[in-house]
């Protein structure tokens, strides 16, 4: 049986399971006097007994499926005949495939040796074998352990905190799962960087000017020496957030405080959720709007008055994310300012202001500290954008502060450094993790920053 | 117009050992004509004139035809059970109650002879001479003096420096807070007490010199210190002001207002001399309320 | 796994696409799956070792080096068969709206490399002067140096480095009595000032860089210039303009072929690797009126393709003597 | 009194002016307003301005004549003789036939009118009815791609029209005759990539799109759900607690690219996953969607009022009933349209996947987790890169298949926000 | 044990014309003794036992050394002004603090002579005997008819579904809304109105059979005349059930309760029979707050 079928078989022995352990509790509790005379109620009992008959039966079916894999490739290979036993592992992996795909008939048979044919239809038999025995295994176990189960049903049995605690522990297992697999993963990044800075100078990577990470591939290629310095990278990535930012703090400010302070219910109804669209939309469509559309009109709209335009101007990657980037400040600062208490509001309406006024004079510099929390907090996501970036902005890691021109971002570094050559044995592939990873810092530096400013905010009212 | 009676449904379980004790004399009144209020609802020089008032919030009528006098100088308070529109009907005094959407205001109601709801009315004129305090003390995040300068500032009442210094002075004299913060102006006002930012908010209020003061509940959120601070106060101000105050303790009511009115689920259903529907209430609701009977 | 997997050269990649395709259009056997690396990215890819994690085919824009042979061996890569696929010139493109370049190979040199010879004193080396074309000669566009070119995992730089800069700068007197090793450092060098932009592994992501800036210009494959004729225009290298036939009689300076290799190893296991070489090497594809010809590629003449369907047949090993 | 009335009238004086302000003000929201709305105009209409021509098919009817030996094929059900047999010739001759204009040396000029792929049709049409050669058939094919672009975009500056002056007029001539046709291009959505624009499709990448997010959703809901609710009812409350809450709230914020290279440097180099493939690409998005999961998880059940707890408690219902039986059914609504929301995002997604090797060719449509794809996002990119103009035209049309998908995905949790959301 | 000694600060400030009367004698004590409880804490048939209780949360004491006696089938109230503890006090009589990780709860709290704080107590048990009431009225978003059955669902009281329908009807009955909602049992919950939600929580409370009923300011939240209707509910529950009752309304109190418990700042300052407690009280923080003069 597939082990997608099995495990279907296994659902209906827990359904099984759990109606013999319901049903038993029942009647274990009708000569007491009815189930309030039992410890807990009959669904825990059934539900204990499906645990123990599914869980057993589940952990092996997982490893059986799990492992049954290598462990007939062991067999089919140390059957084949001792000159075909192949040294190493990238043999042993091609000549697994080849034997299975003859048996999955991908290849015909005629066209190999004959012992990889024969071990092809021994795989098959194994496989069917495996899967017989998986199956009368896995139902075993769900029987057995189900019946156990059932056995030891009692009326003075917490059969509730036993459930109860079992799905704490899987809920924890997950909650560990998650959290483990991110932290070991931030570790496996930092691991990269610090290789980094094995061959390169942490002093050069974060103040040198020069960033030609591609170095030679060979032994016996001239190509650059490689110069690791961030600071254009940086000073590229900062100019574009920083268009970014002046298209979308007043766009995004002003519409907050029109659609919480003047719109009335139903034109925010219908504005609040137009305006966030423009966060839902993917950023390569961005990517794709700004390189087609948006640069090609800056550089002509430029060459019009004269003015020489980078075709990837950062003007029109920055632009373009200033729009993506408008809904984030708009819905946080529009949080913020609603969660100015509505009698500072009332406060400063019943002494005569206008709504400008209460907005200008009271609102907003209350709100200020949040907004500020909101604006950083867009600033990292501008940071990190990557799409628009990279289809949008240059690659010339120039040291510039015209808009005009075009700069490159860290994002776009680390896709252009890991197209191509992925071994992570040259400074030119580590660099891309060590930049990686100061993007992470940064962003995290910012959120971290962000987050408490505007907890802090929030603090102030509560 | 439809007659609502309504009784009070708990008196029959009322237990006898109830230890507040009672009039002797029974009130006449026991059931609520709509529109109909019981004592002296008119004044003879009235510096609100209010007619047949109705709200609504959405469907809910929240305050039922109500008619009321408020006299000049005169402190009035309203007093009635959680819910019975005691802070609707304030509101519309200073058409506050325009920012909230599904209100709707009904009947006539005049401010020196001119209607309040007039659409051509001005609303910022109309809130800059009738001044509110709110039941929780709300000082702008600003220094103490510029939250008693915001006012005169937003108005331009002051032309000079020295107009707006003496503004502020005499505003947070008048409130009682001149002396304990004359020295920290600057300080931000959030980081005073409860009671000194309830009376730097009436200071706030008193800046732009209105003619009248609305306060809803402005002490329960204090202690009683400086409750008894600000009921001190009310009385200096009854002095130049008229005051209208909410409040949910009939102690206070008692202690500072000339008159009060009664409220009860939308109905005014009495307004008297204070110290009459204290001791001699016309209305048994009035009399069930004061007597603690519910509430 | 029962998909060829096929990695290498950006610019045999618009070849070995349709190639692929035809091929899954027209046989049982799976499509091909391509992954543009640059042809060293590739190679070093393809000789990572034997097994169905490491590709079955790499394809280059320039002959395998010694060394690659050499890192391969040392991986248990063994047997590899070599199919040279016909010849690509490498154009320095720039915006039809562009002034044109009209450039000898030691002015390219002089323009591009690290260090070149002192304007003052040409036996001295010193960094790189030149801010503008104009800089070096006044005929050239008066224009900032900006060129756009493939990074050294790309087979085209390493051609380009080869052909076209040491080919400009061999015979200045400067670097006339260097060792070959210190000639070769010298001429291949690439200034890294910004002048030269190295992009990744993308020739369209330039071609589309070019058309919008026409301050520009850019090094690749003569395919993609042809494929975007109507929008681009191609500098004159020595006098000669890029033309199929000019690349074809290696008349243009900067004429290499094309190349792929195929693991043996991986052959029969992976099912239809001989097929595909088949297909890649039919007349129907490589010949005179072949279809990669109308996506660009200058097809061999007759009998070298005659040779090449005979090596698909029989698949002979690539000796390190060859490439040295 | 008289000073009252002098300040009213101060106040009253004010008034003119302050309105103006106010005015001013509420003229600045609008604007902003009318420019993020305007934007998303611009950008759509540029779009479905872009791509809307991609969704019709240039074609050629033809009445070819199966002529076996002009294609060396004399027995259909031969495999052998299949192969070998030349099937674009029948369609050249019938092409010629409907140019009379057309002579012996404009062969060529005419065979390149056709799709170099219509000869595939007409194979599998033998292959399946083997008795079809030698006979007359009425066939419809795709045309080339140039002859597609000039039937729809001639004279449009943009498009460079490839095709010469004489097979323009043939053009021209079999339009009005109606041999060349268009329709609704039903191969854009039932083709996978291809190097030839008329014949590139977004079946694999949607395919690919879809096999990734059964990854992610089944890998995410559930555990994003249990470590919310582990996180929120049973976690103790300490320090450790506290840097977990940090540490999610900070990977939620984490830029995309950043997974990628975890996606990387984990999954592919460290536990030599294969390159490509939609598990890979599920498992990097399931870590990026899992802590948005989470914290709206979070959020959901922590906005489930303390009072329905307090009230199951005080009856005696143990935790976990409490959780199971009250708080988990209340905040399921927000659960859902975080979950939603966050696959939303990971559909979208790009970056990432850059790095692990889904931007490989791919045109055979993926039929597993382990086949080797492409997304949606990743096609447009791809397509976006080409310098055809035909691919642009593409590129935009993946782009509203795309949106489609994304704003139903979206109006899906607004409207399941709206319908499920409940005020205490 | 330390003394303190609190006298009440606003006495100073209190206005002259209070109109509520003054107990004619003095009131004997002044100050709080930490453990000492004036009037009768203790009782002969005590349900509770509650001895040299103390409650901390963190580091804040909040509820100082009390003990107390709660009689079986009586009606005791706990007043005092806000924040003294009532709440926390009562919470612990059934261990509803657990769920507040900073509590901590010390003293000796028998239930029938069993300890509440066994560590090896089963709460749940325990929350089935004593079952609570809330302040705001919490129904589940779901049926009536799911409401009351809960409890019994998940104790298992009921083995068939007309066993259930059965202590569905009953529990209703007893809380006087079955022929209110009898036709509509399936209607979801959180469309009655408060007071109909409140006495549904009372119903769902009694469904379990508990042997105490803990309220914690069950009228709070609800109308005058909704509250009559409570408190007539608990004079009939009180028949049957021990009833303890946390109020901020000294009337409702005296209206509802045999004792009453007086708490002020975390101490049990005075308990005594209900009409005791209002007509004399024997602590003068006690008269202080019954007379109005803080709170
Ligand atoms: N913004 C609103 N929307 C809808 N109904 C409202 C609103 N504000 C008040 N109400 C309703 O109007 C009625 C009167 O409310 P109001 O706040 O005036 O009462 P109150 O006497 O001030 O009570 P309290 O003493 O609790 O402040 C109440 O039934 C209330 O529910
Ligand atoms: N969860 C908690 N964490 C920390 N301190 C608490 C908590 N709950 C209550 N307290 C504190 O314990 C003290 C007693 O609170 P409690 O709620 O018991 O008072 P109460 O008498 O019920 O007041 P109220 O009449 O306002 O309900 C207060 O000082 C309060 O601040
Ligand atoms: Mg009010
Ligand atoms: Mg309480
Ligand atoms: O063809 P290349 O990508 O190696 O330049």
């Amino acid at each position: 049986m597939q082990p997608a079928n099995l495990m279907l078989l296994v659902i209906v022995c827990i359904a099984v399971a759990y109606g013999l352990g319901y049903a038993r509790s029942r009647s274990l509790a009708m000569p007491m006097g009815g189930i309030r005379h039992l410890k807990s109620l009959p669904f825990y009992y059934g539900a204990r007994a499906a645990l123990w008959c599914g869980i057993p039966a589940l952990i092996v079916l997982a490893l059986w499926a799990a492992f049954q894999g290598k462990v007939i490739q062991l067999l089919v290979i140390g059957s084949l005949p001792p000159e075909l036993v192949p040294e190493g592992e990238g043999r042993a992996s091609l000549l697994l495939s080849q034997i299975s795909n003859v048996a999955s008939g991908a290849l015909p048979p005629g066209f190999v040796e004959a012992p990889v044919a024969e071990a092809a239809e021994r795989l098959k038999s194994l496989r069917a074998q495996s899967r017989l025995y998986m199956t009368v295994l896995v139902v075993a176990v769900a029987v057995l352990a189900g019946f156990l189960g059932w056995l030891r049903i009692r009326p003075t049995l917490n059969a509730r905190s036993q459930v109860e605690t079992t799905l704490k522990w899987i809920f924890f297992a997950c909650a560990a799962l998650a959290i483990l697999t991110t932290v070991g993963i931030v570790f496996s990044v930092a691991f990269e960087t610090i290789r980094f800075f094995q061959k390169i100078s942490f002093f050069e990577f974060f103040f040198g000017t020069q960033w030609s990470p591609q170095t030679a591939l060979r032994a016996d290629q001239v190509a650059a020496e490689g110069a690791f310095g961030m600071v254009p990278l940086f000073t590229g990535t900062l100019l574009i957030s920083a268009i970014a930012m002046v298209v979308a703090v007043p766009v995004g400010l002003l519409s907050a405080i029109y659609l919480s302070e003047y719109a009335n219910k139903r034109v925010r109804g219908i504005f609040k959720p137009l305006l966030e669209m423009l966060a839902g939309i993917p950023t390569v469509v961005y990517g794709f709007f700004a390189a087609l559309t948006v640069a090609p009109f800056i550089s002509d709209f430029a060459a019009s008055f004269g003015i020489d335009a980078s075709s990837q101007s950062a003007l029109a990657a920055g632009g373009v994310m200033g729009i993506m980037i408008i809904p984030f400040v708009s819905s946080l600062s529009d949080d913020v300012i609603n969660a100015v208490p509505q009698n500072l509001r009332d406060g400063s309406l019943a002494l005569g202001a206008t709504q400008s006024e209460t907005m200008k004079k009271v609102i907003f510099p209350a709100a200020l500290p949040g907004i500020m929390g909101g604006v950083l907090l867009a600033v990292s996501r501008a940071i990190g954008e990557t799409m628009i970036v990279v289809m949008a902005a240059g690659l010339a890691a120039n040291l510039t502060a015209n808009p005009l021109e075009s700069v490159t971002t860290v994002t776009v570094q680390i896709v252009t450094l890991l197209t191509g050559d992925q071994e992570f044995d040259s400074a030119k592939t580590l660099a891309a993790f060590a930049l990686g990873a100061m993007l992470f810092v940064a962003t995290l530096l910012l959120n971290v920053l962000a987050l408490k400013i505007v907890r802090k905010y929030r603090e102030q009212y509560d | 117009m439809n007659t609502l009676n309504t009784t009070v449904t708990s008196e029959a379980e009322q237990p006898e050992e109830s230890t507040i004790p009672v009039q002797e004399e029974r009130p006449a009144e026991t059931k609520i004509d709509e529109g109909k209020t019981v004592g002296q609802p008119f004044s003879e020089d009235p510096k609100f004139k209010l007619r047949n008032v109705e709200v609504f919030y959405g469907q809910d009528r929240a305050i039922k035809n109500i008619s009321l006098d408020i006299g000049r100088n005169e402190v009035i308070a309203f007093i009635g059970p959680s819910g019975c529109g005691k802070s609707t009907f304030l509101r519309c005094l200073n058409r506050m109650n325009d920012s909230i959407d599904i209100c709707r205001v009904k009947g006539s109601l005049q401010l020196d002879d001119h209607d309040i709801y007039d659409p051509k009315r001005d609303v910022v004129e109309l809130r800059a001479r009738v001044g509110m305090v709110f039941q929780k003390p709300n000082p702008f995040p600003k220094s103490i003096y510029d939250n008693v300068a915001y006012g005169p500032r937003i108005h331009g009442l002051a032309n000079r420096k020295s107009d707006l210094d003496e503004i502020v002075e005499n505003s947070l004299r008048k409130a009682g807070l001149w002396d304990e913060v004359k020295d920290r102006l600057d300080a931000t006002a959030t980081g005073m007490s409860g009671g000194q930012q309830q009376r730097l908010c009436i200071a706030r209020a008193i800046a732009v010199s209105p003619e009248v003061v609305l306060m809803d509940e402005p002490c329960s959120a204090l202690d009683p210190i400086a409750t008894a601070k600000i009921e001190e106060l009310i009385a200096e101000l009854s002095e130049s002001y008229t005051i209208v105050i909410v409040t949910h303790s009939m102690q206070q009511a008692a202690r500072v207002s000339h008159r009060t009115a009664y409220f009860h689920l939308g109905h005014l259903v009495e307004v008297n001399e204070t110290n009459k529907v204290f001791t001699s209430p016309k209305h048994q609701l009035t009399e069930s309320y004061i007597t603690g009977r519910f509430g | 796994r029962d998909t060829i997997s096929i990695v290498g050269s950006s610019t045999v990649y618009p070849f070995a696409t349709v190639v692929a395709e035809r091929f899954g259009a027209n046989s049982d056997f799976p499509t091909p799956k391509l992954e543009s690396t640059g042809s060293g990215g590739g190679l070093k890819l393809f000789c990572q070792g034997v097994g169905t994690q490491h590709p079955d085919i790499t394809n280059a824009s320039r002959r395998m080096k010694p060394s690659e042979f050499d890192l391969c061996q040392s991986n248990g890569v063994k047997d590899i068969t070599e199919f040279r696929i016909g010849s690509d010139g490498i154009v320095i493109a720039s915006s039809k709206e562009a002034e044109n370049l009209e450039i000898t190979l030691e002015q390219l040199f002089l323009a591009l490399g690290k260090e070149v010879p002192n304007p003052k004193n040409e036996n001295e080396l010193v960094a790189n002067p030149y801010k503008k074309w104009s800089d070096i000669d006044s005929s050239l566009p008066n224009k900032p140096i900006r060129v756009m070119g493939p990074p050294p995992t790309s087979g085209t730089r390493d051609s380009f480095n080869e052909l076209a800069l040491q080919g400009g700068c061999e015979d200045l007197p400067a670097v006339a009595n260097m060792s070959e090793d210190d000639m070769e450092s010298v001429c291949q060098s690439i200034r890294e000032d910004g002048a030269f932009i190295e992009a990744g592994e993308n020739d369209n992501l330039i071609v589309q860089k070019l058309i919008g800036d026409t301050d520009m210009y850019g090094v690749f494959g003569y395919s993609f210039l042809e494929e975007n004729a109507d929008r681009l225009q191609a500098a004159t290298l020595n006098g000669m303009v890029p033309t199929a036939e000019a690349i074809a009689a290696d008349e243009y300076p900067v004429a290499r072929s094309l190349f792929f290799y195929v693991k043996k190893a991986h052959v029969g296991v992976v099912p239809g690797i001989a097929e595909y070489v088949a297909e890649f090497t039919s007349p129907g594809a490589m010949g005179p009126n072949g279809y990669l010809k109308s996506v660009g590629l200058i097809v061999p003449p007759r009998d070298a393709l005659m040779q090449l369907q005979d090596k698909a047949e029989n698949m002979p090993n690539l000796a390190k003597d060859e490439l040295m | 009194m008289t000073d009252q009335r002098t300040q009213a009238e101060i106040v009253r004086q004010s008034l003119k002016r302050r309105y103006r302000k106010e005015r001013r003000f509420r003229a600045y929201g609008m604007a902003a307003i009318a420019i993020a709305l305007g934007a998303l105009v611009i950008l759509f209409a540029d779009i479905i301005g872009k791509g809307h021509t991609a969704f019709v098919k240039t074609t050629i009817t033809l009445d070819v004549n199966i002529d076996g030996e002009a294609m060396y094929l004399d027995d259909a059900s031969d495999a052998r003789q299949m192969k070998m047999a030349d099937f674009v010739e029948p369609l050249v001759r019938a092409l010629m036939q409907e140019i009379p204009d057309a002579g012996p040396s404009d062969r060529d000029d005419v065979r390149d009118l056709i799709n170099p792929y219509a000869g595939n049709q007409l194979r599998e049409a033998l292959k399946n009815n083997p008795d079809l050669l030698n006979t007359t058939q009425t066939m419809t094919f795709l045309a080339h791609t140039d002859v597609d672009v000039y039937v729809k975009h001639a004279g449009d500056e943009a498009y460079s029209i490839k095709l010469n002056e004489q097979q323009q007029a043939w053009v021209d001539q079999l339009y009005e005759r109606g041999v060349i046709d268009t329709s609704f291009n039903d191969v854009f959505f039932s083709g996978g990539d291809s190097r030839d624009p008329s014949r590139a499709g977004i079946l694999g990448a949607v395919v690919g799109s879809l096999l990734t997010m059964v990854v992610t959703l089944a890998l995410s809901f559930p555990i994003g759900v249990a470590a919310a609710i582990y996180l929120e009812e049973f976690a103790p409350q300490n320090k450790l607690t506290d840097f977990i809450e940090v540490n999610i709230n900070n990977l939620a914020a984490v830029p995309s690219i950043i997974f990628g290279l975890l996606g990387l440097a984990v999954f592919i180099n460290l536990f030599g996953m294969p390159r490509s493939v939609p598990v890979v690409g599920g498992l990097v998005l399931t870590l990026m969607t899992l802590p948005t999961i989470i914290i709206s998880s979070r959020a959901a059940i922590k906005s489930v009022p303390p009072s329905i707890r307090e009230a199951a408690e005080g009856i005696g219902a143990s935790k976990m009933q409490v959780v199971l039986h009250h708080v988990l059914p209340l905040a399921m609504p927000g659960m859902l349209t975080g979950s939603i929301i966050g696959m939303a995002q990971a559909l979208g997604e790009t970056a990432p996947l850059l790095l692990i090797g889904m931007v490989a060719f791919i045109v055979d449509v993926p039929d597993g987790f382990f086949d080797s794809a492409t997304v949606l996002p990743v096609q447009v990119f791809l397509w976006a890169g080409s310098p055809e103009l035909a691919f642009i035209e593409r590129a935009s049309a993946a782009i509203m298949v795309l949106l489609t998908f994304l704003i139903g995905m979206n109006a899906l949790a607004i409207w399941l926000r709206k319908r499920l959301e409940r005020r205490w």
